[in-house]
């Protein structure tokens, strides 16, 4: 009844879906163990062994080594902090600026909704390079530019998502109810309005989520992104555009491939198990 | 609606105009001249030689000056020359249009038809092994670069099996629409397998969020079978994000799939742009951004039309 | 206290009114199809009332008369075409503010609807907090307690409040509703097809709660409803509207002896009556269709239905007639008082 | 009773929910039956179980919800399905043509992105009764018979362009489109005019004349209850409590709750407070012991507190679930 | 039927495809001259330069003139014969400024071009430049009966380039943007009619894709990095021919930038770098050496120092100058391949060893050049054209050519250099020459105007079904005698 047993009640309703759980358990612990790969493994992720090129896994480096000797497990999960923290960021950002945008676009209409919308108009028109590259000479490079430059960059989708959702959801009857209520715009926007949003929030987040990783591997080129020698899952999987990486030497791309995916799908499950807390109706089926 | 889109339109013409301005700053404000882009890096031009060039592509002059040259030359339907080689930047567009349509709609078909069945398919599964198998594949997908991909299938098809060609392009009048189709094939694949797991995951989503709904329960009641109330009563109303998703990759599209574009030489917009920016020919840049610019907010405008299509509730205003 | 609508007030005294439709109007731009015609659609023309306080007004009407859109305005969900709506003598147009705050407290809604009104996604508990949380009344305590006592009234169990609404049935959702428009003790409600869905025992329980709280804080209520029977029992007067029209305001009384406009009449008739020995003969009901609100007939909208009609009724609109201070129509028979009877 | 004109069989039909609160039986142990051309009203507090006892028989209930008991149906060519125990895949040939619903929420209940014409036509087209022209033509037909003026117009509306009395008739008329063998109308007059639910009434009427169609009438609206129904069944808390013919149950009901929502009913003239039934409404979780209604009936005594009562036949099939029914 | 080769001539971003004007394009020569052809050529071994349209060349002994022979038997692909007029026209039209040719510099000292016979050129130099013949291999002779007529500054993007016509083996057919250019066997070529029936150059922009082609059999010719080289070292699914590319790969730094100035420091930069691992482990030991600006082995004198890596070393000589870093030292570099991004980090790690910390920061092409030309740098990683001539190092390094006048972008200013440079540019007799190369050598070795990392090797791949294919896989040296009319396929 009170509100910590509406949030136990939540939860329970999260654990009570088997791959939410298995999500959030999944990517705990990538989180984890790239939170702490410099404690947990012994090799230092940038240190360059001429010596030792190219090594398939063994017993001494379980990944094997890249082209100029590193330690592939260290650098897979030290890649994993700066990708996790670009993916989640910048998501982040896009879902926050694009769900506060087309919530107001949507929900206001009128000229808000065509202000906003020719904004997203233009947003979604410049040619990503061009802006990305003055962007990058202008502000200069570092992770959180980088999540800045992708977070608004990609937030347009958002805003043109919500604000489609809300345009339906605003002329339901218990917004109306809530009106004579006395409930305000912002109320309204956020405890009606919002949570009718979340299937395609979540399904943004965490497509966007590999989209900001992958981004993040292109914009090295321009400064942006992360800078060598350190590496982020994006950019290690491009490695794999030299064909010998790609069909001899696997285990230089495929463990960070790998790991795009799960965390990707365990945010998904994760969400799935957040609608389940929105959604009454899918209970448990 | 004849009134909104006059309206839209309208609207749209200074949209456009902000969109340009931008984009011109941008470049210019962009690092790298295009006189130095003229020449690699280690190749010798005379300071006088350099001069004669800017001179010859009006970068002698103020960038204000210049953008307004340009907007007069387009009003009277000019889109200039190419620094490069000096083609007709118009000339050069139309020509990749084609390709670049051709490209970005049979992914975009492809994409939305197989992605909205599977999307379907795994709703009506949802929780089940086939819905999580579905799942990983998408993320797979999307996972895996478009080069990756494009590598891939080049070295499954090309290489090993020899179906289709590494790249190119054949345009329809010159060896029949079977060739046509036979260069289209892989990167048009590669384009689509991203778009069918976006769309397979709004899909998906979309239809969990309206499946429980009253009306969904008279549809089943009037008889339907669980197929027809998916697709006739419960699709229409999850449509509206997939039609967003569809009318933004659009968008994007028509600058070209850059990635496809160049694993497969591609003769589409996005490789010339490219090509435009590595040697920042600014006509040419323009002129892309003009016909994106021009061809996104149609779509966009497409799409909102389309909202209110289906959904009547959401009014044109 | 002066009000707008005096002039056309189907009150006698306006001065104590709380509530004031002056000559209001609503129309609706209906397309069909994506590149149709629009056409407009009337559905609220021309309206005047008084609701004076701690007054119970019914109104009843064919489906389609435009009650729901008359409450929806009443609310502010729309914006009348033309006329003006006043609480406490002020249009509601203009409240604004700690006012308008206020105006969302005073004047309370229930809706025709409960499921639609309902957010599929809250508890019932979330749905009823949520007048005290936008009033920010009470701390935590009370308003657990508030929505207790609430629900007593209602009459439902307390085991409800975990539950969302597709958990419910039709009428515990309908009560839900109610408890949460009396939850912060409004001075109008506006109760459309409030008891509907319920059954006898708990209608009349409603009913009486509603009353109750009438008497005791001079709570006005307007009730839409289709139940001659039950309006007549508890409405101090009552507006009959045909086609978003006004046809009749009568007292109490009249009503109950059956009302003057022969369409009042014949909605009595056509009242199922509690008795399975006098079920209703095919000349009792009304003949015809009721109009298109898209196409409505000249004259007075109901002469193509009503009984009494003469071609006089198919041309000219009959004015809005004050018999008495209490009663009035529009009728061409309320013109000549003498000819009724 | 002549059996072979029963329609619809139910037998021990229980419905239970697993919610967050734990079990709730909404409906026990319910049996009736219904007969070719027979309207059975069933009324009974808000909340006992009649839109659950529906959506029991359409088998439109999510899969947590348990369903226990038989329900034979006697289709069209005279053969007895078990609604409880066909496949989905049956049970989609029964839905709409032989077993027809109208649904108590009119707002929510009809899709909001296709116009209402569309709605009712699709009705006929699934079960392949007629052509696409035809079934438009059937739709505009149906929309008049319910009563809504300028069919043409309306057919090419949508949902929220309509009030709620008109998307109800909708659904009244997609629910009759097929014609089919029994109807289950779960309020569909709630929220009509009276005029309107007159006509609507005799068009049911004369539905069943024709095609035999039984009904079975939710309806808390006694009137309407006395205007149509040949019998009356009386639910409280998920059981049936007491079953009679019309004219019986309103001129001799035996259980204190039907006296009770009987006396309820505003007379003509009567004005102020009315009369109901005093007392808190019992909550149908769990188990319970004794009569449900003890708490709120006014004859209640020990025994009912402790006892469960059972269904009693009184004479003329009257059925009544009370201790002091037969005394 | 007939045989017909496609190659990937151009790959990756030096795939110009577009840009055919052979005065102003600053790559795909190797097959422009399957179409144009050249005054002069080097030998395979890119040693010797010998004559092509030009039969022979001669000095005055003044130095103050040179004297071309033409080959007599030469048409245009038009019918029309080759003449000493379309030298003439053709050279001036290199030292025309509209023209904005990037040979330009290469013909400063000619002052003057007479036309003597139809086949007989005379060029007037302002001063001796040994050089010229080297230039020569570069420049492709252009039809003056067909392009006099159009003013230099429209002709550098005319259109004619689209469709033009040349002495070459091979005719212009056909070019389809961005795809490929076809090219038809000239039956009057001079040297005979070649085998081929057609010659097709097909643009890739993704050079993965072109090995792939190659690999199917689509191509028979593509260049391949390093990675493909050694991909290919496993399926053997082609002839590789490896070369090296005369481009020195250097770390280069801002010589005005007095952090810079003391030469311990550059030495202890050098010293600190273990190259020999690095071309060992990343570029497979397909790499040369380099401890001057020049690396043909004639002009490397054993005597220089040969920086063998010495950390302890370089720390000491930093100490001694005098060493301090407050911020990391930005490194630019337009290289965008995997190699060379894993060359920078391992030279980041290096240098991090002796406590120079460094920040590599990726560009492409014009904002390298903006920003170099601009002096907003401190440290690069490029390379430089320094073959088959030495000259070719001239614009690179001589003071003059210091921005904003030419393309010194590392501002060397050493008037030693630039004497050896002179020097031997008016020099004609080959061993003083090589002497004068040797000398300076041995001074950029002691004064690391650049400090040198080595030469990579280049490789191109062939189908095996291909013959009599003669090909060197340096693009950025002079052309050389390929002999494409022999070529065939099996
Ligand atoms: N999905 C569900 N989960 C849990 N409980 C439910 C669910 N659906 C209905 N109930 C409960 O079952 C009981 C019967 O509900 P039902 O809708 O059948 O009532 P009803 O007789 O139709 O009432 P009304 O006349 O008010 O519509 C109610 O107490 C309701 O709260
Ligand atoms: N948004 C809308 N767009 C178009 N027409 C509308 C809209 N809302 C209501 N109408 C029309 O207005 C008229 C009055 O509707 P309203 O809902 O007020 O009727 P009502 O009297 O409440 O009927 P009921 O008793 O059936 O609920 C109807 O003809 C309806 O079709
Ligand atoms: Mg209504
Ligand atoms: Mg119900």
């Amino acid at each position: 009844m009170s509100h910590s047993s509406l949030g136990a009640a939540a939860c329970k309703k999260f654990t009570s879906s088997k791959v939410a759980v298995f999500g959030l358990v999944v990517f705990l612990s990538i989180s984890l163990l790239c939170l702490f790969s410099r404690q947990l493994f012994s090799f230092d992720p940038n240190a360059i062994d001429l010596d030792a090129t190219l090594l398939p896994p063994s017993a001494l480096h379980w990944l094997g080594t890249d082209q100029i000797g590193r330690d592939m497990l260290a650098r897979t999960f030290a890649a994993g902090r700066i990708s996790l923290l670009v993916g989640l960021a910048s998501v982040l950002l896009a879902v926050l600026i694009g769900t506060v945008l087309g919530a107001l676009a949507g929900y206001f209409g009128g000229w808000v909704d065509n202000l906003i919308m020719r904004l997203v108009d233009m947003v979604m028109t410049f040619p990503p390079i061009i802006v990305l590259m003055t962007l990058a000479a202008v502000i200069g490079s570092g992770t959180g530019k980088t999540v800045i430059v992708i977070g608004l960059l990609s937030w347009p989708l958002v805003c043109r998502l919500v604000r489609a959702r809300i345009l339906s959801v605003r002329e339901m009857e218990f917004v109306a109810a809530a009106r004579t209520l006395g409930a305000g715009h912002g109320y309204i926007l956020f405890k009606h309005c919002l949570p009718n949003t979340m299937d395609v929030l979540v399904v943004f987040s965490s497509l966007g989520f590999v989209s900001a990783i992958m981004a993040e591997a292109g914009l090295s080129f321009l400064g942006l992104g992360v800078q060598l020698p350190d590496a982020s899952w994006g950019s290690l999987i491009s490695i794999a555009r030299e064909a010998s990486v790609l069909r001899q030497y696997p285990w230089i791309w495929l463990p960070s491939g790998v790991f795009i995916v799960l965390t990707a799908l365990s945010a998904n499950f994760i969400g799935d198990g957040l609608r389940l807390i929105f959604d009454p109706k899918t209970n448990k089926e | 609606m004849l009134k909104y889109i006059i309206n839209r339109l309208l609207i749209n013409i200074p949209t456009l105009l902000a969109i340009l301005v931008t984009v011109f700053v941008l470049i210019n404000l962009a690092p790298g001249d295009p006189v130095d882009a003229f020449v690699p890096p280690n190749t010798a031009l005379t300071e006088q030689q350099k001069a004669v060039l800017r001179h010859e592509l009006g970068l002698d002059q103020s960038a204000p000056l210049r953008f307004i040259k340009w907007v007069g030359q387009v009003a009277r339907g000019d889109l200039g020359y190419r620094y490069k080689d000096g083609a007709l930047v118009l000339d050069e567009i139309t020509s990749r249009v084609g390709p670049t349509l051709l490209l970005a709609s049979a992914g975009l078909t492809v994409g939305s038809v197989l992605g909205i069945m599977l999307g379907i398919f795994s709703a009506r599964r949802y929780n089940t092994p086939s819905d999580h198998a579905l799942s990983v594949a998408a993320y797979l997908a999307i996972s895996t670069p478009a080069f990756l991909l494009g590598i891939l299938g080049m070295y499954l098809f090309s290489l090993k099996l020899g179906w289709f060609p590494t790249g190119g392009y054949s345009a329809p009048a010159e060896k029949g629409l079977l060739q046509t189709l036979r260069y289209l094939a892989l990167p048009a694949a590669v384009l689509s397998v991203q778009f069918i797991a976006i769309l397979m995951r709004y899909t998906r989503a979309g239809l969990l969020e309206v499946m429980h709904q009253d009306f969904v329960r008279t549809a089943r009641a009037k008889g339907l079978s669980a197929g027809a109330v998916t697709l006739r009563h419960a699709f229409p109303n999850a449509l509206v994000p997939i039609v967003t998703v569809i009318g933004a990759n659009f968008g994007a599209l028509i600058g070209g799939a850059v990635f496809v574009e160049t694993v497969f030489s591609w003769p589409g917009l996005g490789m010339l742009f490219l090509d435009g920016i590595e040697s920042r020919d600014y006509p040419l840049i323009m002129g892309i951004a003009l016909f994106m610019g021009i061809a996104i907010l149609l779509v966009n405008m497409l799409t909102d039309i389309l909202y209110s299509w289906i959904d009547p509730r959401i009014a044109l205003k | 206290m002066h009000t707008l609508s005096e002039k056309y007030s189907v009150a006698a005294d306006s001065a104590d009114a709380i509530l004031s439709f002056a000559r209001v109007g609503i129309t609706f731009q209906t397309r069909t199809g994506m590149f149709g015609p629009s056409r407009l659609l009337r559905a609220v023309q021309d309206v005047s009332f008084d609701l004076m306080r701690g007054e119970v007004l019914g109104i009843v009407g064919e489906s389609g008369s435009g009650k729901s859109t008359l409450a929806r305005l009443a609310m502010r969900l729309l914006q009348p075409t033309s006329g003006e709506i006043l609480y406490e003598g002020k249009p509601i147009s203009t409240y604004q503010g700690a006012q308008l705050k206020q105006l969302r407290s005073d004047v309370q809604m229930v809706f025709q609807d409960p499921n639609a009104s309902l957010n599929p996604r809250l508890t019932i508990e979330q749905s009823l907090l949520e007048p005290f949380i936008l009033h920010g009344r009470g701390d935590r305590q009370e308003r657990d307690a508030e929505i207790r006592r609430l629900l007593g009234v209602v009459g439902l169990p307390v085991t409800v409040l975990q539950r969302y609404p597709h958990e419910m049935s039709g009428g515990q959702k309908q009560r839900v509703v109610i408890a949460r428009a009396l939850a912060l003790k409004p001075k109008v409600l506006i109760a459309d097809e409030a008891v509907a869905a319920l059954d006898a025992s708990v209608k009349a329980q409603i009913i009486n709660l509603l009353l109750d709280l009438q008497r005791e804080y001079q709570l006005s209520i307007i009730f839409i409803s289709h139940d001659l029977p039950m309006v007549q029992a508890m409405c101090d007067r009552v507006m009959v509207l045909y086609l978003g029209r006004l046809m009749e305001y009568a007292p109490r009384s009249v009503i109950a002896q059956g009302g003057r406009h022969p369409y009042t009449r014949a909605l009595w008739r056509s009242s199922p009556a509690a008795d399975p020995d006098c079920r209703l003969e095919e000349q009792e009901m009304l003949a015809g269709e009721i109009p298109s609100p898209l196409n409505p007939p000249d004259g007075c909208v109901f002469h193509t239905r009503c009984p009494q009609a003469v071609t006089r009724c198919k041309q000219v609109v009959p004015a809005l007639t004050r018999l008495n201070p209490q009663h009035g129509g529009a009728c061409i028979l309320f013109e000549n008082p003498s000819e009724i009877n | 009773m002549n059996s072979a004109d029963v329609i619809l069989d139910v037998k021990g039909l229980t419905t239970s929910f697993q919610t967050a609160g734990g079990c709730v039986k909404a409906v026990n142990d319910l049996s009736f039956t219904l007969r070719r051309g027979e309207t059975l009203a069933i009324v009974g507090e808000s909340g006992c179980g009649k839109s659950v006892t529906s959506f029991s028989l359409m088998r439109l209930l999510s899969r947590q919800a348990q369903i226990q008991g038989e329900a034979w149906l006697t289709g069209r060519d005279g053969e007895r399905l078990n609604l409880l125990a066909l496949s989905e895949t049956e049970m989609e040939q029964v839905r709409g043509r032989q077993l027809g619903m109208i649904f108590q929420e009119p707002m929510t209940s009809l899709n909001p992105l296709q116009q209402v014409g569309e709605q009712i036509a699709e009705a006929m087209l699934t079960h392949k009764l007629c052509d696409r022209k035809q079934a438009r033509q059937r739709a505009l037909e149906l929309l008049t018979l319910v009563g809504i003026s300028a069919p043409e117009i309306r057919a090419q509306q949508y949902p929220h362009q309509m009030s709620g009395g008109m998307r109800q008739r909708v659904m009244i008329a997609i629910a009759l489109a097929c014609k089919p063998q029994v109807l289950i109308a779960d309020e569909p007059t709630t929220a009509l005019d009276v005029t309107i639910q007159a006509q609507i009434l005799r068009l049911m009427r004369k539905l069943q004349g024709e095609v035999g169609m039984g009904m079975l009438f939710i309806t808390h609206d006694m009137g309407v209850v006395a205007q149509i129904a040949d019998r009356v069944a009386v639910m409280y808390g998920g059981q049936l409590v007491e079953m009679a013919d019309t004219r019986t149950l309103f001129r001799r009901p035996l259980h204190p709750y039907t006296q009770g929502l009987l006396a309820s009913v505003p007379r003509p003239g009567q004005s102020g407070r009315l009369a109901g039934i005093p007392g808190q409404v019992e909550t149908v979780y769990g188990p319970h012991l004794g009569c449900r209604f003890v708490n709120r009936c006014a004859q209640a005594r020990e025994v009912c507190r402790v006892d469960r009562p059972v269904l009693f036949v009184h004479p003329a099939q009257q059925l009544v679930r009370c201790h002091f029914a037969g005394l | 039927g007939e045989q017909k080769l496609t190659g990937a001539f151009d790959v990756g971003s030096a795939g110009n495809a577009q840009k055919f004007n052979p005065l102003t394009a600053p790559a795909g020569f190797s097959f422009y001259n399957k179409y144009f052809g050249t005054l002069a050529l080097y030998d395979v071994g890119l040693q010797k330069i010998g004559g092509d349209l030009a039969q022979s060349w001669a000095y005055a002994k003044d130095g103050k003139s040179l004297t071309l022979h033409l080959r007599q038997d030469v048409k245009w692909h038009d019918g029309k014969p080759f003449t000493a007029a379309d030298v003439k026209f053709t050279l001036e039209l290199v030292k025309n400024p509209a023209m904005a040719s990037v040979f330009s510099s290469r013909l400063k000292d000619v002052s003057a071009i007479r036309v003597l016979d139809a086949h007989t050129v005379l060029i007037e130099l302002a001063q001796m430049d040994a050089t010229l013949p080297d230039a020569f291999t570069s420049i492709m002779m252009l039809p003056s009966h067909l392009l006099s007529h159009i003013p230099a500054g429209e002709l550098r993007s005319s259109n004619w380039w689209k469709a033009p016509v040349g002495t070459g083996p091979f005719k212009w057919t056909r070019y389809v943007p961005d795809q490929f250019v076809e090219l038809a066997a000239n039956p009057d070529f001079y040297r005979g009619k070649p085998m081929l029936a057609k010659l097709v150059n097909r643009y890739f922009k993704d050079a993965s894709a072109a090995s792939i082609a190659l690999q199917a059999g689509e191509i028979q010719f593509s260049s391949m990095t390093l990675d493909q080289v050694r991909e290919n070292q496993s399926t053997r699914a082609v002839d590789v021919i490896a070369g090296p590319s005369h481009v020195l790969n250097y770390i280069g730094f801002n010589n005005s930038d007095p952090r810079f100035k003391d030469v311990r420091v550059r030495q202890a930069i050098l010293l600190a770098i273990d190259r020999k691992a690095i071309i060992r482990s990343i570029y497979n030991n397909t790499a040369i050496l380099g401890n001057c600006v020049l690396t043909l082995p004639q002009y490397v004198p054993a005597d220089i120092n040969p920086y063998e890596t010495s950390v302890s070393k370089a720390r000491a000589l930093l100490k001694a100058a005098g060493w301090h870093q407050t911020e990391a030292l930005e490194m630019l570099t337009y290289y965008n391949d995997q190699a060379s991004k894993d060359v920078v980090t391992v030279l980041q790690a290096m240098l991090a060893q002796v406590g120079i910390s460094i920040r590599p920061r990726f560009v492409d092409g014009p904002t390298f050049g903006t920003l170099v030309d601009a002096n907003k740098f401190s440290l690069v990683y490029a390379g430089g054209g320094n073959g088959p001539d030495p000259g070719t190092l001239i614009p690179l390094m001589q003071s003059s050519y210091a921005p904003p006048r030419g393309v010194n972008r590392m501002r060397v200013n050493l008037p030693e250099l630039d004497q050896l440079f002179s020097a031997a540019q008016q020099e004609t007799d080959d061993a003083r020459r090589t002497a004068l190369y040797q000398q300076m050598c041995r001074l950029t070795n002691a004064q690391l105007p650049w400090i040198p990392l080595w030469v990579g090797e280049r490789f191109g791949g062939f189908a095996r079904n291909v013959q009599n294919v003669i090909w060197t896989p340096s693009p950025g040296g002079g052309r050389y005698q390929d002999f494409p009319e022999r070529w065939s396929i099996r």
